[in-house]
C-alpha cells in the first residue's frame, strides 16, 4: 500500500507494539533516524530488540532508547564504542542480551528477510566463535555457516529526500543500512529532508521504492557534530 | 599480482644497515606493494594510513565498507559532512568516479572476492594465515566485530599490518593463534615492523627483514620460518 | 484487503440473470477487488487486460518483474522505445513516481512479499490452491518457466484469472493438478467467467456465480464445493 | 582492476576459452549485447554453456551463436518463444542441452555468485518438477530448495552509459540483468552507448560501481525493431 505521510515523528511511530523487533538504520550518526528513535522513547514501547550496527553513543539516540529501558536485546555488530556507556553498563549489569553479528552478514540476514530467502550459506565467521553453535558446510571446499533472516516488525530509517509515493534517495554514506532495512520490516518509517511532489524524482535514481516505505515524516532540522567516534 | 619486490627463490633480504620500520616507513612499505589500479580497503586503524603513501597517478580505488568506492582523504574544515565518512566514521571526502552503495551491496561486493586487497590490524596471526583482530578474549570484552570477519574472508589478498611483538616482547606471529578467531588461513603477507611474512599451509616464509636477521627471528618467534 | 464484495457467512451470490462473464468483464470484475494503492503484478496474458479497469485515481502501482514500478499502459507510435517493456515483451510506458531496478532486486521485491497482488492464468487450480500454469507436460514440449514459480511463491494475494471449463468442456477447477505444478497452496482465489471460487485446506467456497448456481456448478465440477 | 577501454567489440571479447561459461544479459532485446554477442561468434569460442534469461530470438543475437554451433548448454528461465526455432531445433536433435530456472531464482544465483553466497533456500519451486533432485528444507513451516550460485567465466552485457573507470548506469527496463551479471563473472565485458570522462556520472546514480567492470567498447549504432514476442 503507497506511504502516508505523518504530521509528526509520533504519529509516524504510533502503534509499536511491546516485544517488538525494530530495526534502526544509520552508522555512526550518519542516516540515524534521531527523529523516529525520540519518537519512540515518547511513545513507549518496552522489551523491544533493536537491530542496528551499533548500540548508541553518548547519551542520543539509540543510547537514550535503551537508558530509558526500552532494549531487552541488541543484535548488532559493534556495539563497543569509545562513548557507549550506557550500552556497556547495562550489559555488565545483565540488563540488556547481545547477539554480535559480522556486519556483511548483518546486512545480508536483513536482505534475506526482504527477499523472500529461507536461509543462506555464508563464509564469514566460519571457524570462528561466533559460528559456535550454528550448522556449518563445505561448499566448494569452503566452510560456510548457515545463517536466518532478520526481519522486522517495524524499520526505522533516514534518508534525504521521498516522493509523496515512498520513493526514497539517501546521500553518500548516509544510505548504509536504510535500503536493505526498508526491505526487511513489516512497517518501514522513513524520516526525511524533503518530500517532493511525485515525478520529482528520476525513476533511474530511485534506491528505495515506495513499495517498501509505509510512513514518511519530514526530520526536524539539526545540526550534527561529526565525531571520529569508532 | 606482484606483492612483494622480492623475486621468489632469491631468498629473503634482510635489511640490517638500519632498524625496524617505523609505522609511517611500515604504511609506505605496504603501500609500496598494492598494485597500480587496485581496488583497497585499508582497516580502521593503522591501516588507514596507507593511503597517504599511494601515489595519486596509481589509479588506486578506495573501498570503505560503510557503502562507498573512491573515498578520498580524510575532511577538513568546511569539507566535513555528517553524511560522508569512512568506516571509522571519521569524515572523508569523494574523488571523482566514486560510487555509493548500501550495506548489503557493500558486503557483497568484499565477500564475492571483488577487492584485489584489504589491509587489516591483528593481534596474532599464525604460520597457517589465521587472523585474530577482533577479540581480545578477555571475559570481560564486549565482544565488537565490525566488518572485521568479512573483510577477512572477503578481499582476494588480504594482508596484515602489525607490529611483530608486544609490548611485553610477545611474538604476535604465533604457531596457533590463542585470541579468538577472525578467520581462519585467510592470510596472503604480515607485514611487521621488523619484516615481511608469508603465512601458509607449509609454515611461514620471510621476505624481508628490517633490523634484524631470519636467525635472529628464528630465536625469538615460536614459528617454523622455513629456509 | 477485501478480495471480495461478498460477505463472509453470506454465501455465494448467484448472478443466474446474464450469462457467463466475457474475458473483458472478467478483467473488470477482478480489477473491482483491487485495493485502491495496491501494488500490483498482471502476469502476461489475459491478467494484463485487468489494467485498463483499475480507476485511475486509485493509486495502483503496477509491477512488472523485468525491472520496473509504475508501468503505464502500452506505448503508441513515437512512445515506443526499445529499452522500455513489460515482462511479455511489449513496449509500455512509464507513469510519475516509477522506480526501475534489476532483476535480482525486482524478484526479491517479489519474493519477499512486498507485492499486494498478482493476477496469473492458469492451466489448473487444484481445491487446495496448487497452481499449474507453466507446463502442459507434454513430452515434446519444450520447458519454460519465466518468472511464473517466483510470482506463484511471492505476492501476498495470488489470484487467478482463466475460464473455468477448457474448449474440451473439462474443468480446470480440479480435485489434483495434472499438469506440472507451478506452486503449491499458493492461489488466495480464482476468477472464471463462470463465478469466483475460494481454494483453501478445507476445499473450494464459491463467492459468486454468473450464468450459473452452485447446484449446476457441483455436477459439472469434481472438487467439493463447500456449502 | 580498473577498466580497460576497447577499441572494437573484437577487442573486448578477445580471450574467450573454449568451454566458458558465459552469461548474457537481457530481456528481449532491452539491454542485449548484441554487439558483443556477433564478436563472440567470430572470436569462435565453442562448447559454451550459456547463461541469459531467454535462448534467442529469431535469427540474431543469441540465436546466431546457436546456429553456429558453439552452445553446448542453456541455462535460462523461458527458451521458448514465438521465435526461438534456432534453439527449438537444437534441443529436438539433443544437440543442446537445456537447464531450466525459475527467472527470480536465476538471477539470485548468479547474485550469490557476485556476493559469495555459497547456496541458499528459496521457496519458488518447492512441490514442483524442477526442485527434483534438489535438497529441500522446511523453514518456519515452508518448503525452501537449496540453490546453488552460477558464476561465469565472462558476462558480456549492456549498458546506457560509462565513465572511463567503468561505472555503469543503465536506461529504463534494459537494466534487467546486467548489474547482477556484472557481479558475477570473472571477466565483465560491457558494450555502453556513451563513455564519458570520469566525474560525468553522479555517484548517488552508479548503478554498477566499475569494480565489476573490465572491458568497455561503445556500441555500434543499430536500429532495434520492438517485437511484442514474448
Amino acid at each position: 500500500m503507497t506511504a502516508t505521510i505523518a504530521a509528526t515523528a509520533d504519529e509516524a511511530v504510533a502503534g509499536i507494539e511491546d516485544g517488538s523487533t525494530v530495526l534502526v538504520g544509520g552508522f555512526g550518526l550518519a542516516g540515524m533516524p534521531f527523529d523516529l528513535i525520540d519518537a519512540l522513547i515518547r511513545q513507549g514501547a518496552s522489551e523491544l530488540t533493536v537491530v542496528s550496527n551499533n548500540a548508541g553513543n553518548g547519551d542520543v539516540g539509540l543510547a537514550a532508547l535503551l537508558k530509558a529501558g526500552r532494549v531487552r536485546k541488541v543484535i548488532c555488530s559493534f556495539p563497543r564504542q569509545s562513548d557507549s556507556y550506557v550500552f556497556d553498563e547495562l550489559y555488565r549489569a545483565g540488563r540488556a542480551e547481545l547477539e554480535v553479528v559480522p556486519q556483511g552478514t548483518l546486512a545480508e540476514r536483513m536482505r534475506a528477510a526482504g527477499a523472500g530467502i529461507g536461509a543462506f550459506y555464508c563464509p564469514v565467521g566460519a571457524g570462528t566463535p561466533l559460528a559456535e553453535g550454528k550448522e556449518v558446510r563445505e561448499i566448494d571446499g569452503r566452510a560456510h555457516v548457515l545463517e536466518y533472516p532478520i526481519k522486522g516488525d517495524v524499520a526505522l530509517i533516514s534518508a534525504h529526500r521521498a516522493d509523496t509515493m515512498g520513493n526514497l534517495v539517501y546521500r553518500k554514506t548516509a544510505r548504509n543500512f536504510g535500503p536493505v532495512m526498508a526491505t526487511a520490516a513489516t512497517t518501514v518509517v522513513a524520516q526525511v529532508t524533503d518530500i517532493v511532489p511525485v515525478g520529482q524524482i528520476d525513476p533511474e535514481t530511485v534506491v528505495t521504492p515506495g513499495i517498501y516505505v509505509d510512513r514518511l515524516v519530514r526530520a526536524e532540522a539539526r545540526r550534527l557534530t561529526v565525531q571520529g567516534a569508532r | 599480482m606482484t606483492t612483494t619486490n622480492t623475486t621468489p627463490g632469491t631468498g629473503p633480504v634482510e635489511h640490517t644497515d638500519r632498524g625496524p620500520l617505523t609505522t609511517d616507513e611500515l604504511a609506505a612499505r605496504i603501500a609500496r606493494d598494492i598494485p597500480a589500479g587496485s581496488y583497497v580497503n585499508l582497516g580502521i586503524g593503522q591501516p588507514t594510513r596507507i593511503a597517504e603513501h599511494l601515489p595519486p597517478d596509481a589509479g588506486i580505488v578506495l573501498h570503505t565498507e560503510n557503502g562507498m568506492l573512491g573515498m578520498g582523504p580524510a575532511a577538513v574544515g568546511d569539507e566535513v559532512d555528517p553524511d560522508l565518512t569512512n568506516a571509522g566514521k571519521v569524515p572523508v571526502t569523494e574523488l571523482p568516479g566514486a560510487a555509493y552503495f548500501h550495506h548489503a551491496d557493500s558486503f557483497a561486493m568484499m565477500r564475492g572476492g571483488h577487492l584485489d586487497v584489504c589491509v587489516l590490524g591483528a593481534f596474532q596471526v599464525s604460520h597457517h594465515g589465521d587472523l585474530a583482530n577482533w577479540h581480545t578474549g578477555d571475559p570481560d570484552a564486549i565482544p565488537a566485530v565490525g566488518g572485521a570477519m568479512d573483510l577477512a574472508v572477503g578481499a582476494r589478498q588480504v594482508l596484515v599490518m602489525m607490529k611483530l611483538f608486544t609490548r611485553d616482547g610477545a611474538p604476535k606471529l604465533v604457531p596457533a593463534c590463542t585470541y579468538p578467531l577472525t578467520g581462519t588461513a585467510c592470510v596472503s603477507l604480515v607485514y611487521t615492523d621488523h619484516g615481511v611474512f608469508a603465512p601458509g599451509p607449509d609454515g611461514v616464509r620471510v621476505l624481508e627483514t628490517y633490523g634484524t636477521t631470519v636467525a635472529r627471528l628464528r630465536e625469538r618467534l615460536f614459528v617454523d620460518l622455513l629456509p
